[in-house]
This record gives structure tokens, sequence and C-alpha cells, in this order.
């Protein structure tokens, strides 16, 4: 069982080793991050082929001189704290290691541009270890060390040069350890009524009210992390002034794999739910898909519009496990690698128009399709995947998790009553995905050509690849979902399963690929091409050659809608940021204290009489 | 072994008061000789830790033994928690003195500075060995003394004024221990901290002790900036000299506040549950407010003054939490573990916060301001100042795999498992608070739009000031290894096992 | 009885730091606390007619008063001293930077 | 001051100063010791300069000479303490020397040493501390 070892250790150490490098040398810290990312992975395949077992921690300490305390302590140390290798575990970290291998290759010539971010590489790899460290870990100290360790990185890698990108920063890490300290309490919880902190030998009723306790607090911890309602707010902050290679890396793939890992840890292994703490996971979970995607609709920066999605997906992942049925967790599972690979696509396509546009708002984009023919593609791809269109594998998880829904329903419960609302707002999630990644694709790639953008280029070869690989791996998912992917990599997680209803996705996919086909038979064979050219007029007035139509524009009729206008104000001025709401309490709280303190020495004597007076009086007295 | 205990006294009281005569004629006597000093007693203190396997040493000073059991004599007791203590004052003090090379050259009377910093550590080093308790006294007097004309060194407005509200507070918390001590010799005829102990378990006069040990907690209480007798410290400790400001804060309050409150409370009063609880309500105050108070300074060095209260805070519910577990019969496991947790935040806090108030130091000579509204963008130009400020802010924050999250984790977890939800609550709740302020710290400090006028001419500190930060920020790391098993038996353990055992210790000393 | 006027010294004390406003004055009041204490201390080792606690040849009465409390009176008192020293050189710094010896005055620091 | 104040005081000033060394020296016979004696022999020279009156220069340096005399006796204390480590029942503090006879004046071996440095030192330092406010009083605010 090295390899357990090895793929935590490797990054971690030389990520430690890269901080003594320049800065200048940032291509040669950027190749030995991608050969460390393609050992990484090596090793997750190896890992992935074993059999599932617990290690001690004491592998490690074979690293380790006999004699030292080290070695000691290491050892002392392993006896109770292990690692869980099993398939959901070994599942995540491959994906894990897949993810850092495909950004780290597109990181290599991207990062070198961004001039104020530092030591990307260093962290890039602790990252990566960590995120293994926490995945494998069983015990749920050792697991909360490397989560907490991911949060810091997730802090060091977005550059605060400006206002706007060091107040990302500050409210990334707020809130990231903010959910740390919380999960302290969950995990000491679970210490005190199992008496181990083992996941693997867990099994927590949540009737009692400290089993409900333990099992919200540590939810709060995968929500945050994985950027559910109500902690969602740092994603779109976080996501419009970081690089796009951490966007992509942690937002965007690694921190959904993780708090995703963490949500199924919880409702399979360490708790087993009651029905009414399935429902508050429902709720929470379909509130987070509609109202993400509610204000991704009216974004016009378009890191920001990525950003609210990757929390709308959420919704869909968290919808999966509160149903708590194996079709469900599959579901959950498969939506949150499917949302890896068109997200982490998405934010390394938006990476590479901003690179070679340095304009983050649509408004000013458009037209972009000519220039960059093989980004559009892949962005297309990503779009119609992330928007649910047969037969990409976005559409292939969501149906999967329809399916759960109505197979859900069927069961007596308060939660299972309710299924018609649970579908019906995932089915408007997903049309309102669609009606914003349409503008997200128009805005950038489609439309009028600013005249500015001219000259704008393809993105080099070593950007394109990771986007072409992912566009690949989205189609072939979407293709062959239930006839090879799920049953191969989810039966062995969550056990065997039965779809309900009809859908061959293969079958499928042959029609629709043999339907654009003849679409484009017909196309080009008829006489569609010829249409007619004449003035365009608006109201009676001839238009003007260069005006464009920015297509945020349509969107605002919704933004302006009578009830939602109201909403949107609110959602602005941070009515529903839980981050701010908080801020505001506290810094009331501090400006009473603070004007208590008047300076006066006598006021200060004053207390401490009081205060001793206090305490002579109530225990003299009685 | 035995004879060098004393040593911890003489060396820096010797080096007090040889400075201002030789170092008049030799130019960086001061320096060589209070660096000197300190490392002597840091190699004399790790030495005991490391061979002595932590024995209790009882110096018995000019040889008075004891007559039918009953001390006559001033007594030196080195055990666990006071080599523990030895070690963060003398370590911290020997990185301020590296410190200071650079930092004091702007200030004149460097002499004056460095006679009055080995003095308040001799003085702080005698109140951690002491076993008697007007002897404590005294100690603690040389120690405060030493600070409050430390605090007034800059002799500008602001300084003076710390350092008068500083004395008069102080002197009311001399005065009240004065009080407690007299009170307790009155009634047990003894000074002897062990003999006290054993005097007071044999004639139950409750109501008396308890009264005692009321004046006895709001002295101390003062001298540790417990709320509500915190008042002077927000003031003292940002307008000291940063290396000062470090030594008050990170180590200062601790030795001469919440040393004496652990060591009377556990090791000589027997503990009551009324007093348990006094201790546990204070801390807990301490760390909400002192939080709340924090968040919303701009003056960088009172921020972290605050901070000290709140962090502080965290200490004093270990060790009160510890108290309530023992006296409730609970689990003794726990209870220690409530110490540990305690014990191993007082070293971090030492640690981290005597760096952010050296960071602090040197934004303040880079910059020469400590409004972290006229600060920003400094990341660039001070990379030092700029990785052990993060190292420190994270480690006080509780992010791991600094030190402080393992001792928050410890008496997070002692909370919950003694049932002390509501403790448990507040303790995660300031551990938020205290990462927004930092977070808010390096944001205004390091990273936003350099706002600072010149900025060309910004660069980052010598190389003695450099070296202290940094040293104090790998330190910030490695000291999480104490809590590692093998690691934990030479430091921590012991001085836990000291508090474990309560009242054995004063069997240990009058060898009953 | 003599416990009670110690009590009664040391809040004519505590009323002078709490109620007056003039630094000086501060001090004084300070003072005052300090030495009700060091009255209380030294009035702990008297017995009523016990001798002085000093060898002399041909003494009869072997009771003596408790000389410790003394000891530790005469260590309080030096430092008492250094105390008052310090805050009176304070004062007066104080006086010269601010212009006022009016304590609510002095309130650069606060918040 | 007007010469009757002067005569006085270079009358009276000795025989303070002579009382404060009685007061030293007999300190382990008698109520009293180092700190009163040096408070009695700090006053004799406090009443001189007070009577006489001295500029600023002479009285810079005195202080300095007084500080450096506080900071030696205060040593020469500590020394002979350390000194107690090698000799005798080899402890800090430890008493070295023969006792003598009760009531004697050469007895109770070390103490009287104590005493007298420590008279040394409380003498120097109250000086210090007169001659610190007066130099600020003439030097800053006026």
């Amino acid at each position: 069982m090295d390899e357990a070892g090895y793929i935590i250790l490797l990054p971690i150490v030389v990520g430690v080793i890269l901080f003594i490098f320049p800065d200048k040398v940032k291509i040669v810290k950027g190749l030995i991050t991608l050969i460390i990312s393609l050992l990484t992975s090596f090793f997750a395949i190896r890992l992935y082929q074993t059999e599932s077992t617990i290690v001690d921690l004491s592998i490690f300490s074979g690293l380790i001189a006999k004699d030292s305390l080290l070695y000691e302590s290491i050892s002392g140390i392993g006896t109770y704290c292990q690692l869980n290798i099993d398939p959901l575990s070994q599942l995540i970290t491959l994906g894990i290691s897949f993810f850092a291998v495909i950004i780290s290759i597109y990181s290599i010539t991207n990062i070198t541009k961004e001039k104020k971010l530092y030591h990307f590489f260093p962290f890039f790899l602790i990252t990566l270890g960590c995120a293994i460290g926490a995945v494998l870990s069983d015990n749920l100290i050792l697991f909360l060390i490397f989560w907490g360790i991911l949060g810091f990185t997730l802090y060091k890698l977005i550059k605060g040069y400006d206002e706007e990108s060091s107040a990302a920063a500050k409210k990334t890490l707020i809130l990231i350890g903010a959910s740390d300290s919380v999960m302290i309490i969950g995990i000491a919880l679970i210490g005190m009524i199992a008496d181990t902190y083992n996941m693997s030998e867990l099994n927590i009723s949540t009737s009692t009210g400290i089993g409900i306790m333990a099992f919200l607090t540590l939810l709060v911890g995968s929500f945050t992390k994985a950027g559910a309602f109500p902690f969602h707010t740092w994603i779109p902050d976080y996501t419009k002034k970081a690089p796009a290679p951490s966007s992509a890396y942690l937002p965007a793939s690694l921190d959904k794999l993780l708090g995703i890992y963490l949500l199924a840890r919880l409702c399979t292994d360490i708790f087993t739910l009651n029905q009414w703490l399935s429902l508050i996971i429902l709720t929470l979970g379909v509130t987070t898909i509609i109202i993400a995607v509610l204000l991704a609709l009216i974004q016009h920066d378009y890191k920001r519009l990525l950003g609210f999605h990757a929390v709308s997906q959420v919704g869909y992942m968290v919808v999966g496990f509160g149903l708590g049925t194996p079709l469900g967790i599959a579901a959950g599972l498969f939506h949150m690698l499917n949302h890896a690979l068109y997200k982490s696509g998405l934010f390394l396509s938006a990476g590479s128009v901003y690179q070679q546009t340095g304009k983050s708002d649509l408004d000013e984009l458009g037209g972009l399709s000519k220039s960059m023919p093989l980004t559009f593609i892949a962005a297309l791809v990503f779009a119609l995947s992330i928007s649910g269109i047969p037969p990409l594998n976005g559409f292939a998880s969501k149906w999967m998790i329809y399916q759960g829904i109505i197979d859900f329903g069927k069961q007596p419960g308060i939660a299972n009553q309710l299924w018609i609302i649970w579908l019906a707002l995932a089915v408007i999630g997903s049309a309102l995905t669609l009606a914003s990644f349409i503008k997200f694709i128009t805005g950038i790639f489609m439309g009028r050509r600013n005249p500015e953008l001219e000259s704008v280029k393809e993105v080099n070869i070593l950007m394109l690849i990771p986007k072409i690989i992912l566009a690949l791996i989205c189609i072939s998912f979407g293709a062959f979902a239930t006839g090879y992917f799920v049953p191969e990599i989810f039966f062995p997680v969550v056990g065997k399963f039965e779809f309900v209803g009809v859908w061959q996705s293969s079958f499928i996919s042959l029609l629709v690929v043999l339907s654009v086909i003849l679409g484009l038979l017909i196309y080009l064979s008829g006489n569609i091409k010829n249409f007619r050219t004449a003035d365009s007029f608006v109201g009676g007035e001839k238009w003007e050659e260069k005006a464009a139509f920015p297509v945020t524009g349509f969107y605002d009729t919704i933004r302006n809608a009578k009830v939602l206008k109201t909403i949107y104000d609110k959602a602005e001025k941070g009515w529903f940021d839980i981050y701010l709401l908080t801020k505001h309490l506290v810094l009331s709280s501090n400006k009473v204290l603070s004007k208590v303190h008047t300076g006066v020495l006598t006021d200060y004597a004053i207390w401490i009489f009081a205060g001793l007076s206090i305490m002579l009086i109530i225990y003299l007295s009685v | 072994m035995d004879n060098l205990v004393i040593l911890f006294v003489i060396v820096p009281l010797g080096s007090a008061f040889l400075i201002p005569i030789i170092g008049k004629f030799i130019p960086h006597f001061q320096k060589a000789l209070s660096l000197l000093a300190l490392l002597f007693l840091c190699t004399l203190i790790l030495n005991y830790l490391f061979t002595g396997n932590s024995q209790c040493i009882i110096y018995k000073v000019a040889g008075w033994e004891a007559v039918e059991n009953v001390p006559i004599g001033i007594y030196l007791v080195l055990d666990g928690l006071s080599a523990f203590l030895l070690l963060i004052i003398n370590s911290i003090g020997f990185l301020v003195v590296f410190y200071s090379f650079s930092y004091m050259r702007k200030y004149t009377a460097e002499n004056y500075f460095y006679t009055l910093l080995c003095l308040m550590i001799a003085g702080m080093n005698g109140v951690v060995l002491t076993g008697d308790l007007f002897n404590l006294y005294v100690f603690l007097e040389i120690a405060v003394i030493a600070s409050y004309a430390l605090v007034a060194f800059g002799i500008e407005k602001d300084e003076l004024e710390a350092s008068f509200k500083y004395q008069v507070l102080g002197g009311i918390a001399s005065l009240l221990i004065l009080l407690g001590i007299s009170l307790l010799y009155w009634q047990t005829k003894t000074l002897n901290m062990a003999d006290i102990s054993h005097v007071i378990s044999t004639q139950a006069d409750s109501k008396t002790t308890l009264f005692i040990q009321i004046i006895l907690i709001t002295g101390f209480g003062i001298k540790g900036a417990m709320i509500p007798f915190h008042a002077w410290l927000p003031d003292a400790h940002s307008s000291a000299p940063s290396p000062i400001s470090s030594m008050l804060s990170g180590v200062l309050i601790k030795a001469i506040g919440i040393y004496a409150i652990i060591r009377l409370f556990y090791n000589m009063f027997a503990i009551t549950y009324e007093i348990a609880l006094i201790i546990t309500v204070i801390g807990t105050l301490s760390m909400v407010i002192g939080g709340l108070l924090a968040i919303g300074q701009w003056d960088l060095k009172r921020l972290l003054a605050y901070s000290s209260i709140s962090q502080m805070g965290y200490v004093v519910i270990g060790i009160g939490m510890g108290m309530l577990i023992l006296i409730s019969n609970g689990d003794k496991m726990v209870a220690s573990m409530a110490v540990a947790g305690g014990l191993f935040h007082l070293i971090n806090h030492a640690v981290f916060k005597g760096l952010l108030f050296l960071n602090a130091g040197a934004i303040e000579y880079a910059t020469g301001t400590r409004d972290l509204k006229q600060m920003g963008g400094l990341a660039k130009d001070m990379p030092v100042t700029s990785s052990t400020s993060m190292s420190a802010s994270m480690a006080i924050s509780g992010i791991p795999p600094f030190n402080g999250f393992f001792s928050k984790l410890l008496i997070i977890i002692a909370a919950i498992k003694g049932q002390y939800y509501l403790l448990a609550a507040l303790a995660v709740l300031v551990s938020i608070i205290t990462l927004a302020y930092f977070l808010k710290f390096q944001r205004y400090a390091f990273f936003n739009k350099t706002k600072y006028t010149g900025s060309a001419l910004v660069k980052e500190v010598p190389f003695t000031m450099a070296f202290s930060m940094i040293v104090m920020g790998v330190l910030c790391l490695v000291l999480s290894l104490l809590i590692f098993p093998g690691i934990r038996e030479i430091i921590l353990s012991p001085a836990v096992e000291v508090l474990m055992e309560t009242t054995e210790y004063s069997s240990k000393i009058i060898g009953l | 009885m003599a416990y009670i006027l110690c009590f009664i010294l040391f809040l004519v004390g505590l009323y002078g730091v709490l109620t007056k406003r003039n630094l000086i004055k501060i001090v004084i009041g300070f003072s005052i606390m300090e030495f009700s204490v060091f009255l209380f201390l030294v009035m702990i080792g008297y017995i009523d007619g016990a001798q002085a606690p000093i060898l002399i040849e041909g003494m009869k009465n072997t009771e003596f008063v408790d000389p410790l409390p003394q000891a530790m009176v005469l260590t309080a008192i030096v430092i008492g001293l250094a105390t008052t020293a310090m805050l009176l050189a304070i004062a007066i710094r104080i006086y010269k930077k601010y212009g006022t010896f009016d304590i609510t005055k002095i309130n650069n620091l606060r918040g | 001051m007007s010469k009757i104040v002067k005569t006085a005081t270079g009358l009276l000033c000795g025989v303070v100063f002579m009382y404060g060394l009685y007061i030293i020296t007999h300190g382990h016979l008698t109520p009293g010791g180092g700190f009163a004696g040096g408070v009695l022999v700090a006053g004799s020279f406090i009443l001189l300069i007070l009577a006489y009156g001295s500029d600023v220069l002479m009285l810079r340096k005195e202080e300095t000479e007084s500080s450096v005399t506080e900071s030696s006796a205060i040593l020469i204390v500590l020394i002979l303490a350390v000194i107690g480590m090698f000799a005798g029942g080899a402890a800090f503090m430890n008493n070295y020397f023969q006792f003598g006879e009760v009531g004697e004046l050469i007895s109770a071996g070390v103490i009287p040493l104590y005493n007298i440095f420590i008279g040394m030192e409380v003498a120097s330092a109250l000086l210090t501390i007169f001659l610190a406010f007066v130099i600020y009083k003439k030097e800053v605010l006026k």
C-alpha cells in the first residue's frame, strides 16, 4: 500500500521544495508540477486497481530515520490515524489527479502571464496532495487537517492586487475557515457519541439531538466547500477575480469533488438519515438550484456567471444525496464528475478568452467564434452539456436525478410526498441554465464582433489540449452513460441499482448524431442558404450600421420584472449573503463595545471594582 | 542542575545591573550581554527539558532546611509547569533581544532599554520559579515596574498616557494581590505555597478562603488582562516599542497573570466549584468581547492587543474547564485534555502573538505608520514580513497545519466531551471572528493597492529583525508537533501532569 | 476595630482614585490605598504584649511579635516607593505634553 | 536660601548622615537596616542640594555617579549572594561567615555586609530619583 503514502506526500513535499525556486522560472516550475501530477495520476490508477483496505498511517514512518523522535511520534499516531481505501475514495482520488493533470497543462503557459500571482505552482501541488489526503484519510481529525489546508491554499491561489480581489480572497477564506471551525464541533460530537474518529467504524443514527447537531455541523463544511446555499456566496466573488486555472482547479473541480465526497460519506457511511433531514437537504438543494441560476441569469461578467452556475449545479448533486437511494447517490456522484468536467472546461475557455481579450464583461465581447474556433467548439460542448442537452453528459446525470426523484416519490414519507416539487424545480433550474448559457455563448462567440477585438487569435496548443480532452470526455460520458460508464464506475461505489424508465444513451446519441447529419445535409443541399437582404429599421428609423445588440440586454427584462426586481435589488445589496449579514452584526456590536472604552482611567478603575464587588456579592451573600 | 535553578534569576538580574556600568564604556556591550545571557538560559532550560526527565527540583535559597516539615526559607520549585513557562519566557526573550538590535536604533538610551528588558525577564523567571507567595509578589513587581518604564519608553503623548493608566490599574492589581497574600498569611501563618496548601486543607473556613480567592483572582486577572479587568492592555501593548509589545503580549501577561492563576488555583487552593466557574466565565467573556473589540480596530497594534485578550480567553477557558471537570468528578482524561489545550494555546500564543507584534514593528519601521488604512500592497516590498505574518495570522486563526489549530481543536473537543456545548460554540464563533480580523489585517497591510506615499522607499527590514521573524514563523509550523505522542511527553505533558495532580504539589515539596 | 480603620483608609484612597480628576490626587489616593494595605499587613503580626523580635541579652519574655509581616511590609514599602516615583515621573511628563492634569482630558487612546 | 537655613543644614546634615550610617551598620541588632538607613543618607544629600542649590551640569554629573553607584552596589550584593553558592552550605544567599556573639556589632555573619551595600544602593537610588526630578524641572519646565 505504498501508493497511498506516496500519493499524499509526493505532491506536498515537492510543492514545499518549489517555494525555494525563484519566481522567474515559472515555466520550469510548471513542468515539474505537470510531471508530479502525472506521477500522482499514475499512483492513483494503481490505487484504483487495488482491493479496498484500511491502511495504517505508520506507512509514513518508513521515510524517517528509526531513532528520531519523529519516528516514534509518527508510528504512535499511526495506530489511530488510518487511511481508508474503498471504491468511493479511489474514484475521487482518480478524479482529483486527473483534473490536476489537465489544469497543470493549461497553467504552464497561462499562469506565466499572471504577473502578480506568486507561488501558484507550489500551492497547486500542496492542494493536490492535501485533497488526496483528505479523501483517503479515514480518521476524521486527519481529514479535518487536510481539509483545512485546502482552504488556505484556496486563499493563496487568488491574487489580492486590488480592493475587489483582496476582498474576495478575504471573504473566501472567512467562509471556508468558518465552516472548518464549525466542523470541529461536529467531529468532537461524533467523538463523544461513538468514541472513535474513524469513518469506517461509524454508524450514527440521527434520532438524537446530538446526532442531528453533528450531522448538521458537518453538513455546513460540505456545503461550504461545494458551494451550496446558503454558504455559496464566496464562489461567484472568487471566480470573478481569480485567474482561470485557480477557478477551474478549486471551486469548479476539486472543491466540488471534496464537498460532495464529504456529503457522500456523511449520508452513506457516517450517519443514517431520518426523513426530516432528507427534507432539509432536498429543500436546500432545490433552493440552491433556483437562487443561483436566477442570479446567474442577470450577470454581465462571464466569470461571475460561471461562478453562479458552479453553485447552481451543486444543487442537483445535493438533491441526489437528499434522496438517499442508491440511484440518487449514484446520480449525485455522476453529476459531480460531469460538473467538474464541463465546469473546469468552461473556466478554462473563459480563461482563454480573458487572456486573449483582457475583457471580462459580456457587453464588450462578441463574435469571437471565427478567431477562436476551437475554443468556441469546446465551450459550446461544455455549455450544452451543463444545460442538459442530450446526448451530452450533463443530460445523462440530470436524467438520472429526475429518475431518482420519481423513484423516490413512490416511497412513503414527507419528503417523498413532495416529489413533484423537487422535480419541477430541478427541471425549471435546468431550463434557466440553458437560458443563461445561450447568453454566455452568444455574448462571447456570436453576434457582431467588437472592433477592438479584430486582432484576437486562438490560444496556444497547451491551452487547447486540456479543453479538447475535457470536451471529448463530456461527449463520451454522455453517449455511453447507461451502457458503460455508470455501471462500470458507480456500481462498485453504491451497489447495483435499476434505472427507472427507458433511456438508452448510446441509441439516443446515435439518433441525435444522425439528425444533426441530416440537418446539415439539408442545410448544405437546399436553398435555405438564400436569404433576403434589406435595411433594418427600428421604429421606422433606419438602424445604424455599427450598432450592436448586447445579448445581456435581453436578460434585463427578467431583471426588471416586478417581483423579481425587488428580490434582485436586495440580493445585490447582500441581503441573502450570510457573510455580509454576520459582518454587519459583528461590526455593530463592535461599535457599541468600542464606545464603552472611553479612554478615561476612572471608568476603567470602576470596571475593576465593579467586577470585584459583583463576584464578592454573588458568593459571599449566598 | 540543582544549583543552576537560581541562575534563571541571577543571570538576567546581574546583566541588568552590569549593563549601565560597563555599557557606557564598551559599545554594543549591552546587546551582546543580554543576548548571551538569554541564550545561556535557553540552553539551560532546554537541557533540563530534554535530559531532566521532568523531575521536580526544589531549591532552598540560603540553604534553610525545613523544620519538622514546615518550610522556613524561600523555595524555588522547578517542575513541569515552571519549565514550560521558563522555556517560553527565555526563548521569546532571546528572539526579541535579537530583533531589538536594529529596531531600537531610533531610540536613545539603549542601555536602559536592555537593562529594563533584562529586569523584566528576571522578574518573570522569578515569578514562575518561586514557591513562596510573597516572593512571587516581589518578582511580579520587578517585572511590572520594568514594564511600566518600557511602555513609556517612547515618551510621547500616547506612550505616557498608556503608561500612566497601566501603572494605576496595575498598581491596584498589585495592591489586591498583596492584600490577598496578607490575608492568606493571616489565616495560615505561612507563605510557602506548598505549606499554605497543606494548612488550608486542614482548617476549613471556606468563606474566608473564598474571599481571598476572589481578591487574588481580581488581582491576577488585572495582570492577565481578563475582561472586565482588561482596559489597560490595549493602550499599553500598543504604545510600547514593538519588541516590548511582543514581550508584554507574548510573555508577560502569561507569566504573571495566567501562570499565577493556574498555579494558585490548581496547586495551592483546593479546587472549588465557585472558583472554577468564575475562571471559566471570565475566560469566556474575555474570549468573546476581546474578539468583538479587535475586529473594528484600524490601529494595527491595538488590533493585536485586543486579540491578545481574546486568545488569553481561550487559555483561561481551557484551564477553567479542566477545573470544572475535575471538581464535578468528570473524566480525568477530558480534564487533562482541556488543560493541555489551554497550555498548548499558551505557548502557541506566545509565539504567534510575539511574531505578529514583531511584524507590526517591521511595518512601522518600514512605512512609519500603524494605521491599516494607510498601508497596502506591502507583500511585494516586504516578502519576509508578509510571509511570516501570514504564517502567524493563520496560526492564530486556527487554520491547519499551523499550531493554533491544534490547540483550539483540543479545547473545543474537551469542551464537547465535558458537555459544555455553549463554550464550544462560542470558541468556534470567536475563532471565526479571529480569522476575520486577521484577514482584514492581511488584506489592508499586504494586499490591496499601494497607498502609502513614497513607495520606492519601502524595503525589507534589516537582517536581525528578519531573522527573529523567520525563526518564529517557522516555529508557528513546527510547534504543532508538540501535540504528537513522543514529543508531547517532553514539554507539554509534564506541565499538564503538575496540574492534574493538583494538591500533590504540596506534598511533593514539603515532603509529607 | 483596627482592621475596620484599615478598611476605611482603603476606601478613602479608593474614593480618591475613582472620583478625583487630578493626576496627582489620583496618585495620592493610590498611595493611601497602598498604605492601608501595608498597615493591615503589619498589624497581622502584632501580638498583644509581645516584644520586638530582636535578640537582646537578658531577655525574659520570650514571646515575640511576628517578624515576617514586618519584613514583608518593608519590602512592600520599597516597591511602593518605586511605583510612586514612576507614577509621579510619568505624571509630570504628561503635564508637559498635555498641558493639563485633568484625567478626563487625557484620553487619546480609546475605543 | 537664607544664611540661617544654610548654616543649620550644614550642621544638621552631618548628623543625619552619621545617623543613617549608624542605622545601616546596626541593621542586624536594632530595628532598621539598609533601607531605612539608606533613606536617611540620601536625605542628608538631598538637604544639602536643597539648601545650597546646584547648577544643572553639576546635577547631571551627580546623577550619573549615583546611578553607577546604585548599579555597583546591587551588583556587589548579588556577588555576595552568589559567593554563598560556593561557600559553606553551597546555596544562594547562604550565610557563610562566622556568626560571632549575639549582640556584638561584628556578628550575624554576612548580613551586615548586605545591609551596608543595600544602604548604599537605597541611598543612591533615592538620590537618583530626586536628581532626575530636579533636573527635569530645571531643564524642561523652565
